[in-house]
């Protein structure tokens, strides 16, 4: 995994996901225009599922790029594919977060950025949005400590 | 509640759990004919087979109820076979329950067996990006990050131990040796489990289950019936709840990367919701409970249960465990059958396994594992994408 | 048989039928939102969501029910997801009628969708002989020889002939003409169906219908909950038959290469013991229906389901067909929305559009289609591996 | 299609389904010992699917050789894959039979034999089991009338 991604040519591995600024990347999804409950990743059924809304109309909402970290673990093992495999002695763990933004009130998973293990996460730490490159180039976003180096 | 409510357990039968790589319908067939001539029940006198389907055994898998009413010898019953996940065994009891409550039916066998790849549970090849169980495991997220991310926030919010999730191993691994359906039956030392490889930190190999080959097959019948044929004293179902989550669902779940989000609902927990409709419907409240087999797909969760299921106050379930209360001869034990941790998970017929147990407990069949004078079971389990039950089973 | 056997629909909806090649979940929500509109019911009204499952489109689709229950909204209602095979719909259906009857919930939705590939169904790659519907394949065994075979033994017992068949066609394409549901809305003259090539002989291409995308959903409750909301007098479902066969099975049917041995237990129709058991339930018979909804998958098949309706003797069906008797007008009219000759085939839905149907008959909603004076309605449909049903409705 | 099989190497498409006699071919099933059902393909459970027997043991049998015409049809179009493929000008329709066997009460099903269409068949003729070659040259088991030539 690598997270040096600025001014690099890397593509997304899913296209409208979430914002490509390397600086201040953002999670992309969508509202609710009746009712404004927001829906990452975005609502493509075209009918809200707030049992009290019938919205039927949705318009793209960026999410919050921070929030309390609700709990974390890792990946100790090279997960299966789809994940972009590599040899196995190339494997490194990564930390996985689970990120509670207060403004959606959701909490949305996500890998930790490369170099930040479990030993540096705590519950309840503010947790700001990152992009890294999976395996085989292509960005996600991840989650990284606030104010930490990406 | 009234009597009327309830329905009968004749029989249960059970194919022991293991590696063994036959057909799922070998294995069901086996079940059936034990739990028939467990209640003493003809083949045909069964008037519905309610099946709780495999989605990984082919076309036969997914139509498990009419699969076993031919394996057993078409006669005409009426079917159905339901599909909930981890919960499809439940949902098949509750089609029976319901079957039965309506006078549709007086005898209805419950069936469910699977036979399981090795390994991880993995998707389907291809990219799918609609699908979440794609994007999950894209980005790295497999089923141990959500058991994980649960115990971290036990750890956190109440702070349990690592010491605690392996002592909920070593309680279970001992209520299993017994038992003859059981896969794994060796003792665990705490520090054996300690010693076993992180998986998804803070779970180690030990705390997370398996997946296994198995069957499990209940007869259930009207009141009416046991009492004909001199069963009037069988364990009866109080209730099986399998009601879906309510908007906002406040929990992060398999296979999803997000919570609802809860701007305009108020976030609720599904897992508490499962059996608190189980109790309403029994008549019967958590301080009734003798025994109960909850679904331990890790050391941690089993606890997450225990409070979901009331049986202890929120964040209170690792004082009952390490007060040896959850152990055989405790004020509440739970998975006397050694749980998840000793069957590892055959889909279909884990929720069904459960309900063998808590019979095989409240008449006082259980041996080894015998819970004194047992009288009110629950059990609870939760699957992917708002599945979920709770099943109570009294005497 | 007392009516508190019967449970009231309230109402029905429908995603227009064809090939639209979107999300099946998005159908479903046009279908559900119509019937609970059509009901007059709030969606939170809902207590049971029973879903009929498409093996076609994901894990989505294997958990329909759910998968429903969270694109409404979820509100806690308890679930269900029924595999059938083409009776799918009815399976949820009796579940949800269970459910009520059982005191359970007053209220539910059934619903079912599919989005279904294009071109001739066929199994997935790979060898696998255990699989008997790898094996027909293998051998040049489509879906159509089946309903070819069935076919050909009426002409030779009972002299129909391939006017008949196409006179099956040009009936219900005029009457099929004017459903806004209906894919097909064209009419037919006997010499272009004679002139289709011929797909399985005796069958031409115009005598097999086709896969189509659609959904059809229904709201049905406790009579008590139909009179507290003004609606006493609504259709009600009176028997829901989801029999399996009786060994031995005297027809082979797909996906099978053999019949079972009859050497030491009779041979049985399967499918005319399924309108048997539901008029037994709903204390009806066959001279008190005024119209049908049968499952023409070809248009000799149509007759085969008149006469295991009993709608007439065993070899009459093409002299009523010929006598104009089932013709909306006629004395017992038959499939008056069209058919699966103007639908073609969404599998999880068509059970359910059956009823549908029904239901705007015996409400007298039909416009151009309307039976006159329509009281009792029944459907027919049968599946793969021993799964078919037969519904009747009444007012 | 192609059934002139006699001395060639063909191998059948499924091993133990069906004798490879070139002139007396004869499918094989199983019988449970306890009530004499016959199975065909074998019944694999290992539990007999009479309802009212327990039986669990079987054994092979071979079926009768010829059987009354129960219904026939064709295959107009080239069936999809797993049927063996060839050239879409390649190929020939070909007759499919449902012949009822007498002593074992069932019907069962086959492709005829190639030059056999459905103008020579005929409702309650007596049809007998011969064996043909798929595209591919594996042998299956056909019907023909009986007496034809094969
Ligand atoms: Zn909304
Ligand atoms: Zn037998």
């Amino acid at each position: 995994m690598n997270d040096t991604v600025a001014g690099c040519n890397a593509q997304p591995f899913l296209e409208g996901w979430f914002t490509l600024d390397a600086e201040r990347p953002q999670l992309l999804g969508n509202r609710c225009v009746a009712c404004g409950t927001v829906y990452f990743p975005k609502l493509k059924s075209g009918y809200c599922r707030n049992p009290d809304c019938d919205g039927e109309r949705f318009e793209e909402t960026p999410l919050s790029r921070s929030g309390a970290l609700w709990s974390y673990s890792n990946a100790a093992y090279q997960p299966p594919e789809p994940y972009a495999q590599v040899d196995k002695d190339a494997f490194r763990p990564f930390a996985i977060a689970a990120v509670e933004l207060d403004k959606e009130k959701m909490i949305v998973l996500g890998a930790v950025v490369a170099g930040v293990g479990v030993e540096q996460l705590k519950v309840g730490m503010t947790m700001e949005l990152k992009l890294g490159a999976l395996a085989d180039g292509k960005l996600t976003w991840m989650w990284a400590p606030a104010g930490a180096q990406a | 509640m009234s009597t009327t409510r309830d329905i009968a357990i004749l029989g249960a039968g059970m194919h022991p759990w293991g590696k063994w790589g036959r057909n799922f319908v070998e294995y069901g067939v086996v079940a059936a004919r034990a739990a028939l001539a467990d209640a003493g029940v003809p083949w045909r006198d069964v008037q519905f087979v309610s099946g709780a389907a495999t989605i990984r055994n082919g076309y036969p898998g997914q139509v498990a109820g009419a699969t076993f009413a031919q394996a057993l010898g078409w006669q005409g019953a009426q079917v159905n076979t339901s599909y909930a996940a981890c919960a499809s065994g439940s949902q098949a009891l509750a089609a029976a329950r319901a079957k039965i409550l309506a006078g549709e039916c007086e005898v209805a066998l419950v069936i469910g067996s699977d036979t399981t790849p090795k390994g991880f549970l993995k998707p389907q090849p291809g990219d799918r990006p609609d699908d979440p169980d794609w994007v999950r495991f894209r980005i790295g997220i497999t089923n141990p990050t959500y058991f994980a991310l649960y115990a971290r926030r036990r750890m956190a919010m109440y702070g349990d131990t690592l010491a605690d999730f392996a002592a909920v191993k070593v309680k279970n691994a001992e209520h299993g040796l017994s038992n003859p359906n059981a896969r794994y039956r060796k003792a665990f030392k705490a520090d054996e489990v300690a010693a076993s490889p992180i998986v998804a930190d803070p779970l180690r190999l030990m705390d997370i289950c398996a997946t296994s080959d198995g069957a499990a097959a209940l007869i259930v019948s009207s009141l009416a019936y046991a009492s004909r044929i001199g069963k009037a004293n069988a364990p009866r179902v109080a209730a099986v709840s399998t009601v879906t989550p309510s908007f906002a669902s406040a929990l992060v779940e398999m296979p999803d990367i997000a919570t609802d989000s809860a701007i305009a609902a108020p976030a609720q927990s599904f897992r508490a919701a499962l059996p608190r409709k189980a109790y309403e419907q029994a008549g019967i409240g958590p301080e009734d409970v003798s025994v109960a087999e909850v679904y331990d797909l890790s050391t941690a969760l089993e606890l997450d249960w225990m409070e979901d299921l009331q049986l202890c106050a929120r964040g209170e379930a690792a004082h009952l465990l390490r007060a040896g209360e959850t152990r055989i001869g405790g004020r509440i034990p739970v998975n006397p059958s050694g749980g998840l941790a000793c069957f590892g998970e055959a889909v279909p017929a884990q929720a069904l396994a459960q309900v063998c147990e808590l019979t095989w407990q409240l008449r006082g069949q259980a041996g080894a594992r015998q819970v004194a004078d047992a009288k009110v079971g629950i059990t609870a389990n939760q699957g992917l994408f708002g599945h979920g039950s709770s099943v109570i089973v009294k005497r």
